[in-house]
């Protein structure tokens, strides 16, 4: 099993990333897709552009470790992980990860780990445009809490 | 080495990279931040609040602790707010 | 928001109606998508095809239940519910779930909420062809385990 | 009332569904079981192992102490497996 990383600034279309991973098999029996998408509000302000900055290079080797940890925490038989940069308005998409797998809890929490960890830990940024002026979305307590409950101790911690 | 700036320690800094060669004194990403905060006015607004700034050497995240010694790039930024 | 529930013997376009949910909306940050496919292994034996019997009027009844406790629970912004009746194949669809809500947890939390309910709840039984035969398939302990950690004490219980 | 079967309780039964007269001393769904597995072998195979069989009032899910008076159908069949 290939995972499939993708940073672009084009559009992408969910059901053909999920098809792809499904295609002429028949041991898979749970797919997930999550999509992210811009929103029109945000923490009380409107929402009416956002621009996402990220770290070309690093952002596809942080992906990269995320998806190789799923895949050690679950049998994974499908991964894949799409980022966009670049300028997005409300209702765009702006990440989609899908998770295939024999049964639906692999497939769940692989979906919502590889979430959780592309919140907090893939180097990307929004830059917002609000009614008032622009500004930098600050990073929320309540995603390194949904990260940090996936941590446990490393196995090979005292090797 | 190659310093990399994103999101607004990129805007305050006025910069999205640079070549710099570091004095010997210097040896952890913590201490590297200290330097730069000398380095003028840009600097020292862009690195005024170190706790909230994150690190990377060679695309993997470090602490402030890590060693400067072998890296080839070191990225300053804010915390991601990507996904 | 209207939630859409259907129980139909054809197949379904899990992207035609996570395009519904999100279509001319800018208040959905998070659309989750949990697709279920019939595999060709079960619990050890290898499995041709199954047939998915239904208690009609009850299905429909007991799925809009559940529907209705998800949305009590996370502030949701759209739910669809699909399951299939009728004779399906390895690798053929059988049961969609999806669900948008402006941030990514509810979505996630009330699609896994709504599958462990209808693995458990849902009045369907599958009737599998094996190589050997023909044969119902068992109850998973696992499954029940699964819908269990969603109980919580009824608010109303003492009134 | 009507009864309903599903699955392998309809199996063992014969039909899916048939109309019923209850004799007054039958209260709740286990006695109804009860009853229905001394109605013939059929039954008394569908009924062998009345712990894994569940079942319905009007689409409801009930336990096997729920009353029958006012019931209109009632449904048993195997655990369910559906998802």
């Amino acid at each position: 099993m290939t995972p499939t990383i993708r940073l672009q600034s084009e559009d992408f279309d969910a059901a053909i990333e999920a098809a792809k991973l499904t295609r002429g098999r028949t041991d898979i029996g749970a797919v997930v897709t999550f999509t992210g998408i811009c929103r029109d509000h945000e923490a009380g302000h409107g929402v009416s552009a956002m621009t996402l900055e990220h770290y070309p290079g690093m952002a596809e080797a942080e992906i990269a470790r995320h998806v190789d940890e799923a895949r050690r925490r679950w049998p994974l038989l499908g991964v894949t992980v799409i980022h966009r940069f670049g300028r997005m308005q409300p209702g765009d998409n702006i990440v989609l990860v899908v998770t295939a797998a024999a049964h639906r809890h692999a497939a769940f929490e692989s979906a919502e780990f590889l979430m959780d960890y592309l919140k907090t830990r893939a180097p990307f940024w929004k830059h917002e445009e609000r009614p008032g002026g622009m500004g930098w979305v600050e990073a929320k307590d309540a995603d390194d809490a949904a990260a940090g409950r996936w941590q446990r101790p490393r196995k090979d911690a005292a090797e | 080495m190659r310093l990399k700036y994103f999101a607004w320690v990129r805007e305050r800094v006025g910069k999205t990279d640079e070549e710099i060669v570091v004095p010997d004194h210097v040896g952890t990403v913590g201490e590297l931040m200290d330097w730069l905060a000398g380095q003028g006015e840009e600097y020292a607004h862009a690195f005024e609040n170190r706790k909230v700034i994150r690190a990377a050497i060679d695309h993997v995240h470090v602490k402030p602790e890590a060693a400067i010694a072998d890296a080839r790039e070191i990225a300053f930024f804010p915390p991601m707010t990507g996904g």
